[in-house]
């Protein structure tokens, strides 16, 4: 058994990282620490999740919010999509195998990936709204939020979502409250099968390497980790039976990437942009400088008059 | 269960037939996972439906509702046919080799002395042939044709790979392909479990659903192996205790049955019960009954109970039926019979079939007190919830009393889990408004209750009056006080029958175990199963020791699991007959030439020679049962019948419907659809989700949002054939009741080819009432049938006929 | 039960070593002196523990519950937050999704607080104290008891059966509960009895 | 607001005598107008470029603050655009595209360099004006066809998160445009002296009319009751 989660302690708390392990700050520098805090992940190995949606229950109190009740309408989605209130849901696909004619029930918990380089902190026009520490978690400072949701665009994963009552994003935070103080994520602690297990990023990788082996010997041959590099990998990664193949878990992206439209925006358009506005203001400058004003002369005025001459009141 | 939930991580193969543990008992489930990842194990899941269980199986195979013991007698023929059955073990540890008398026999569907007007066996032939020397014949060599192995041979042979695949739905390769994994077990190696639940308690011949995979554990020598047994996976937190105490009609405290009226004295109340070994040098512990018993009166009424009144033995009521049941209470109040019900902590309207004659019997009661930590249905039965309770207060004259009390996490005491384990807790919170501890309310009746008849008189208070009630504070019993009763203690020092000089107990301590009960009145021990959770080294139960040598999943030293804290009954079993284990890494006990010793408590006298006394120290042969006797009403075999609603007659007894010795009241049998009718087309099922815990955790927010509304399941097929679409409304009824609820389509369903006809299943789960956080709906028992097992009246809620048709939205 | 004494003794029990994850001893770099400005502050600090076991299921998973203010000391205690418990061998502090959710149940608006009474063709409840309502049940019992006492059967046979009044019994009550629940209810007589096993 | 097109101040006498000549050139209601477009245009470029570079995110204090900025900017948007409809309506006409505005543009290093003299005869507006004007439009319809989809307050569900990455991508391009502009449309104004009194009083000085668009003066002092037959003004 992979080494379950502790029990919280009631004393008093040191928080074990904070400000000055911050990576990145959206639209802000941040001089990153000397020394990077050990890397942390969660893993989520798809191929031991029983669906059951204790992740979603330990999640909703941990962070005391408050889902709406929604109706049914056919599917076992809920709620129906990730809401304000609702950080992470287990996704539900049922999938008939081509190769063994089997029907295989995936079950996919989504939620934020914490990316090694987070779209969403780089579409975010707001300085400090979103975080990243050295140890790999993406967090949502609500006071710096603006609501602008900048940051759904800029994730690769759809994941962030702003709330209707105080117009801020929200998403999963890893738990960064219990494992600032040495605890591991709520979800991680509820999950009955241990399908999401909390670690260091090399432990993880090592856990999934592990149970790599074991789908394989049970005849996943393209069993594998989502780890994708077009992020830079994920501090959550999963482990899939059909590696080759994320999209059929409720479209899990193949290749995710920030959106090459995103980093045109948020890359070559705003310092283009910068330099478009302030050539036109600097040439406009120079060419006063150079020409001077453009005014009406004596001969103008007199033109004029001799032209209304007859027709003024 | 046999063994333990933190015992399933031994295992090679795990089996989910009858239950859907990975919903139902998520963290139990977690075992599973540990066997499939440390040990290779493998998981099948046979399931009318692809449940979360079957999403993370090995192999997963359909099955029709109501047919598990063709499935698993199929499974036995297999194993005979292959000769995959672990022999050492079989004919050793079971009675295989045990002649059965010559009138025993089994015809179209029936054994001998059925009587159709009782619905009853006359079950006298059902029994061993008894030699001159008062024992059981035997033959070792398994070559007489009446010996239990040849009569079981002879009896599963027609469930073959075709007829499973005729009656069940599998299809014959999947069948196979399950049958040779769990043949792979009879190896003294390989070991596998079952874990099984509602899925084969409820329906009419639920026990033998029950028996047929025991039977097959122990043709494969699976039985009291670590990582192996018979699992039950218990429903509720308590569930297992309320049942080890007996709060049920015919039972007191650990197992032992309530009198007869045909038993008038106690010594003809024990003659039946005395248990004289089958076979020589046996323990046939039940030949202890008597101390059992005597001990329990004591604690009922201590010193008016005396030797002169053969220990109170008038005061407890004496039985003139098999049993006052559930179904048996409503049926008796719906025929006006019943006065006043009490409903501590459940929900009947939603949780007992029928649910219109339900309201019916409940509208018919002068009184009704329900005492619960929330709302009810039951306690609102009377109150007009549109079409969700249609009813007219102004017609209902039943007075209707609700009584608050305290949760969980307001209370004290232990709970007994499926792994027997008794668990102390601790209250943390501080009870809502007037909120109520049980203990307080159940002493209030009980003290207001022999007030009124102190003053009053009254009919025979004898048994009210004397009941012994020597608490610090009467008006409120501590747990701890409860549980010393249960535990038993020594009314005068009790000394080792071995070894005179060697105290047990002196006079005033807590008893060390139930060995130290005696039937002379010197002892006093409210269930004698639990003895040993509250002796004189304090309260075992709040034992919170993690240790576990070897890291076997014992945890022998956290809480305290009965019987005598042992963690895997029949341990001794998981040794070979010289006392070796079977399998090395496997070792539970072993016999080191004087003694057996290892990781668990014994089940067995610790100096009980190997070869000489059997391991199943129970039952008086010393050996378990392939053919059980005359102990069960419906057969010393099971035999495959179909549910009394069923979309095909039975194949191998077309004359027999349903269960022929369940018990079928006046009135109900009207109402089962005919056998596959066309009225009423569709073979329904009902559940449970994981995302909510029968009707309580619809008053919880979280889980409200977690499946918020009723509906109902349905394959591809059905929902073309119908019109039906995902997230659509159908109606759905039966010849009972009908219900409103959203379609969810799914592939998880498919409809079964049954003897060449495709049947369609429906699924129906029960979360959903009037009252709570959830959206108002209806529930399956509205639709099904008031029938219950032969055995143990469980209804059956697994397998009953419906018919379904889209519909625009609810009747507002 | 001291669960600070105790937070550790799984780990320590199963072979620190082998068992610990390497977080224990990540060096999270300098603790902090305060809470970034992102991080919440960690919601348990100076509530008080208690150990309980789930009420719902049978597996019995280990909870800890934690509260404002400590019933031991005779305070009011507000139960704020529920976990699972990591030092029990079943559950290893995981939950499910029922378990996970139980401040829900112990915080419901559907809880009862207060006795009530429907009475006969009314169509609402009526809150009583504690003594009507208990004086009344006992009155009911007696007067059904009394009436319908069965103490002989034809055969003379002493049966002392009172089968006109049934006592449905719960299922996630304490064994201790169950005890006292059966000592009251088998001493009235009460044939009609039953519990949840069934079902 | 108009619903035809307006050629002139809307008055008899446009062209009034003094020393020196004034002739009217924008009624009270285009000035109005034109201001609420300007100012909400300099709002929209101030919020909106906060929320385009880190660098220039302090310029969201101006507004209270970010939350403020995500919530204005969009309303501020249709300001702009109900505005600036009212002066397309007004002028789209005025700025059709005349053969002398190819000449005009053609002699681009005259006007640079103010030899006015050399540049043929031009009617209310020029080349320069015109192109600022149609170019405005344009870059107007795309910047509220794009606000609009990355309107999350609102709009979140209509389009799908690929679609708003375009959005984001057009409006910030657009915006950049837009505020270029913008800037040499506020350029040219400083830069041509007595061209802000005609959108301050409404009116410019016979030699400026002279000087720029003479066309236009001529046909003042032609036609001077020639906008009676084209506009039904309602200001």
């Amino acid at each position: 058994m992979f080494p379950p989660v502790p029990n919280p302690s009631t004393g008093p708390q040191n928080p074990k990282f904070g400000e000055n392990d911050l990576m990145r700050r959206s639209a802000s520098s941040v001089t990153p620490p000397a020394e990077r805090q050990t890397e942390v992940a969660k893993l989520i190995d798809v191929s031991k999740c029983i669906g059951c949606k204790a992740c979603q229950s330990a999640c909703i109190e941990w962070n005391d919010t408050h889902p709406e009740i929604e109706e049914n309408t056919g599917v076992f989605e809920n709620p129906h999509d990730l809401t304000p209130d609702m950080f992470t849901l287990m996704r539900f696909t049922e999938w008939e195998n081509p190769e063994t004619n089997n029907l295989e029930w995936l079950i996919r918990k989504d939620g934020c990936m914490h990316c090694e380089d987070p779209g969403c902190l780089k579409a975010c026009p707001a300085p400090g709204a979103i975080v990243q520490y050295s140890n790999g978690i993406v967090d949502f400072v609500h006071e710096n939020c603006i609501g602008c949701g900048y940051c759904i665009k800029g994730c690769p994963f759809n994941i962030p979502r702003i709330s209707q009552v105080d117009h801020t994003a929200y998403k999963c935070t890893l738990c960064s409250d219990r494992i600032a103080v040495g605890q591991g994520p709520a979800c991680a602690k509820a999950c009955p099968t241990q399908a999401i297990v909390y670690g260091t990023k090399e432990e993880m990788k090592k856990h999934a390497e592990g149970r790599i082996t074991d789908l394989k010997s049970r005849g996943f041959a393209n069993a594998g980790l989502y780890d994708p590099p077009g992020v830079g990998g994920t501090h959550v990664m999963y482990v899939l039976h059909h590696a080759d193949k994320p999209e059929i878990y409720a479209g899990l992206p193949n290749d995710p990437r920030i959106s090459p439209i995103v980093e045109a925006w948020k890359g070559v358009t705003k310092y283009a942009g910068l330099a478009v506005m302030g050539v036109a203001a600097v040439t406009g400058f120079l060419h006063y400088m150079v020409n001077g004003p453009n005014r009406v002369t004596e001969e103008d005025e007199e033109a004029a008059e001799r032209l209304t001459g007859d027709r003024s009141s | 269960m046999t063994n333990s939930w933190t015992d399933i991580k031994n295992t090679d193969l795990v089996i989910i037939m009858g239950g859907n543990a990975a919903e139902a008992h998520p963290c139990g489930f977690k075992w599973v996972t540990e066997a499939k990842a440390n040990r290779g194990a493998k998981l099948i899941v046979v399931d009318p439906r692809f449940t979360r269980s079957a999403s993370v199986a090995d192999f997963y195979a359909p099955i029709r509702q109501g047919t598990d013991i063709a499935f698993l007698l199929g499974v036995i023929n297999y194993c005979i046919q292959n000769d995959k059955v672990q022999w050492d073990y079989v004919k050793a540890f079971t009675n295989a080799s045990y002649i059965v008398k010559d009138g025993f026999a089994y015809k179209d569907g029936l054994f001998t002395g059925y009587d159709e007007e009782k619905r009853d066996y006359d079950k006298s032939t059902w029994e061993y042939v008894i030699g001159p020397d008062g024992y059981a014949t035997v033959d070792d060599t398994l070559a007489n044709p009446r010996c239990v192995w040849n009569l079981l041979k002879e009896h599963v042979s027609v469930y073959t790979p075709e007829m499973v695949e005729r009656i069940c739905g599998t299809p014959k390769d999947k069948f196979l392909k399950v049958a040779e994994m769990i043949s792979e077990c009879s190896s003294p190696t390989k070991v596998m479990t079952s874990m099984y639940a509602l899925g084969w308690t409820q329906h009419s011949k639920g026990s033998q659903n029950i028996r047929s995979m025991a039977m097959l554990q122990l043709i494969l020598g699976n039985i009291g192996m670590r990582g192996g047994g018979m699992n039950a996976l218990r429903g509720h937190s308590n569930i297992q205790g309320l049942t080890d105490i007996g709060l049920m009609s015919n039972l007191l405290p650990g197992y032992l049955t309530l009198p007869t009226d045909k038993e008038a004295d106690l010594e003809t109340y024990m003659s039946t019960r005395g248990f004289k070994p089958l076979r020589p040098n046996q323990m046939s512990y039940w030949q202890n009954y008597r101390k059992f018993f005597v001990s329990f009166q004591k604690a009922m009424w201590g010193t008016a109970a005396t030797p002169q009144n053969s220990f109170a033995y008038d005061w407890l009521p004496k039985l003139d039926l098999p049993g006052y049941d559930m179904l048996r209470a409503f049926e008796l109040m719906n025929q006006g019979k019943m006065t006043g019900y009490f409903c501590q902590g459940f929900n009947p309207l939603l949780a007992a079939p029928n649910r219109k004659k339900l309201t019916d019997s409940l509208s018919k009661l002068k009184f009704l007190v329900t005492m619960d930590p929330l709302d009810t249905e039951t306690s609102r039965f009377w109150e007009n919830h549109g079409e969700y309770n249609d009813v007219d207060p102004s017609q209902i004259q039943t007075e209707v009393i609700q009584l608050p009390s305290t949760c969980f996490a307001e209370d004290e005491g232990s709970l007994t889990n499926s792994s027997r384990w008794l668990q102390w807790h601790w209250p943390g919170g501080t009870p809502p408004g007037e909120a109520k501890n049980d203990n307080w309310i159940m002493a209030q009746i009980h003290m207001r209750l022999k007030e009124l008849y102190r003053k009053e008189g009254g009919k025979f208070p004898d048994p009210i009056v004397n009941l012994d009630w020597a608490y610090a504070d009467p008006n409120e019993p501590t747990a701890e006080e409860l549980a010393k009763e249960l535990n038993g203690k020594a009314l005068a020092t009790v000394y080792d029958t071995a070894d005179p000089t060697k105290v047990l107990a002196e006079a005033g301590q807590q008893l060390p175990a139930f060995a130290a009960l005696r039937d002379d009145g010197s002892t006093t021990c409210g269930c004698w199963i639990f003895s040993g959770c509250f002796n004189e080294n304090g309260n075992n139960m709040a034992r919170r020791d993690t240790s576990d040598p070897d890291e076997t999943g014992a945890y022998s030293k956290w809480a305290f699991s009965w019987p005598a804290n042992r963690r895997i009954l029949y341990n001794r079993a998981s040794a070979d007959v010289n006392g070796k284990p079977w399998d090395p890494s496997r070792k539970l006990i072993e016999w080191d030439g004087a003694k057996w010793a290892g990781y668990d408590v014994p089940d067995i006298a610790p100096t009980a020679k190997p070869g000489e006394v059997g391991p199943f120290i129970m039952n008086p042969e010393g050996v378990s049962r392939l053919f059980t006797r005359g102990m069960m009403r419906d057969g010393p075999f099971p035999a495959h019948y179909e549910p009394f609603e069923s979309p095909l007659g039975n194949l191998v007894a077309p004359n027999i419907r349903g269960n022929p010795a369940a018990r079928v009241f006046k009135g109900d049998l009207e109402q089962f659809a005919e056998t596959a009718s066309e009225e009423f087309p569709y073979a329904a099922t009902s559940y449970r989700l994981t995302e909510h815990f029968h009707y309580w955790t619809k008053h919880v927010h979280v889980n409200a949002v977690l499946q918020p509304e009723f509906f109902v399941e349905i394959s591809e097929e059905l929902a073309a054939e119908k019109g039906i679409t995902g997230g659509g409304w159908v109606h759905v009824w039966s010849k009972r009741g009908s219900i409103e609820a959203k379609a969810l389509v799914t592939k998880r369903i498919k409809p079964l080819i049954c003897d060449g006809k495709p049947v369609h299943v429906i699924g129906i789960p029960l979360h959903w009432g009037f009252t709570g956080a959830a959206r108002k709906g209806f529930g399956p028992n509205s639709l099904t049938p008031f029938v219950g097992d032969a055995n143990i009246e469980t209804p059956e809620y697994k397998a009953f006929l419906v018919n379904i048709e889209p519909i625009a939205g609810p009747v507002a | 039960m001291n669960v600070e004494l105790s937070r550790r003794q799984f780990l320590g029990a199963v072979g620190a070593g082998a068992a610990a994850t390497a977080l224990g001893s990540l060096g999270f770099g300098e603790i902090e002196a305060a809470h970034a400005a992102a991080i919440r502050p960690f919601k348990l600090v100076s509530t008080t523990e208690t150990r309980n076991t789930c009420p719902y299921c049978s597996v019995a998973c280990g909870v800890i519950m934690y509260s404002k203010g400590d019933r031991t000391k005779g305070e009011r205690a507000e139960i704020i937050h529920l976990e699972g418990d990591t030092d029990h061998p079943t559950n290893r502090g995981t939950l499910c999704p029922k378990g996970a959710a139980l401040l829900g149940f112990v915080n419901s608006e559907t809880r009862l607080k207060y006795p009530m009474i429907r009475k006969p063709g009314s169509d609402k409840f009526e809150r009583v104290s504690w003594d009507e309502a208990l004086d009344r049940v006992v009155r009911l019992m007696k007067d059904d008891r009394d009436a319908n006492f069965i103490e002989r059967n034809d055969a003379g046979v002493p049966v002392n059966r009172w089968i006109t009044t049934g006592f449905l019994a719960a299922s996630a009550t304490t064994n201790e509960t169950a005890w006292e629940t059966y000592k009251v209810v088998r001493s009235a007589g009460m044939l009609v009895f039953d519990n949840q096993a069934r079902v | 607001m108009s619903t035809t097109t307006e050629n002139d101040t809307g008055k008899s006498n446009s062209v009034h005598a003094g020393k020196p000549v004034t002739v009217d050139r924008y009624t009270g209601g285009a000035r109005i107008n034109h201001w609420i477009t300007a100012g909400s245009l300099v709002l929209l470029a101030l919020s909106g470029l906060s929320l385009f570079h880190p660098r220039l995110f302090f310029l969201s204090a101006l507004f209270g603050g970010g939350q403020l900025v995500r919530a204005i900017h969009p309303w501020i948007g249709v300001v702009l655009f109900f505005s600036f409809l009212g002066l397309f309506l007004r002028f789209w006409k005025l700025n059709l595209w005349k053969r002398e505005d190819g000449t005009w543009l053609a002699r681009g290093r005259d006007v640079l360099t103010a030899h006015d003299e050399r540049l043929p005869e031009i009617g209310k507006y020029n080349a320069g004006q015109k192109l600022v004007f149609w170019s405005m439009s344009i870059l107007i319809i795309v910047l509220i066809a794009s606000g609009v989809v990355i309107w999350d307050e609102y709009f979140a569900a209509f389009t799908t998160i690929e679609q708003k990455r375009w959005a984001v991508l057009v409006h910030s391009i657009a915006a950049i445009l837009a505020i270029s502009v913008w800037i040499t449309h506020v350029y040219a104004a400083i830069w041509v002296k007595g061209t802000i009194r005609g959108m301050v009083r409404g009116s410019v000085t016979g030699g400026w009319a002279w000087r720029y668009h003479r066309k236009w003066l001529r046909e003042l002092v032609a036609k001077p009751h020639a906008k009676d037959e084209k506009t039904t003004a309602a200001e």
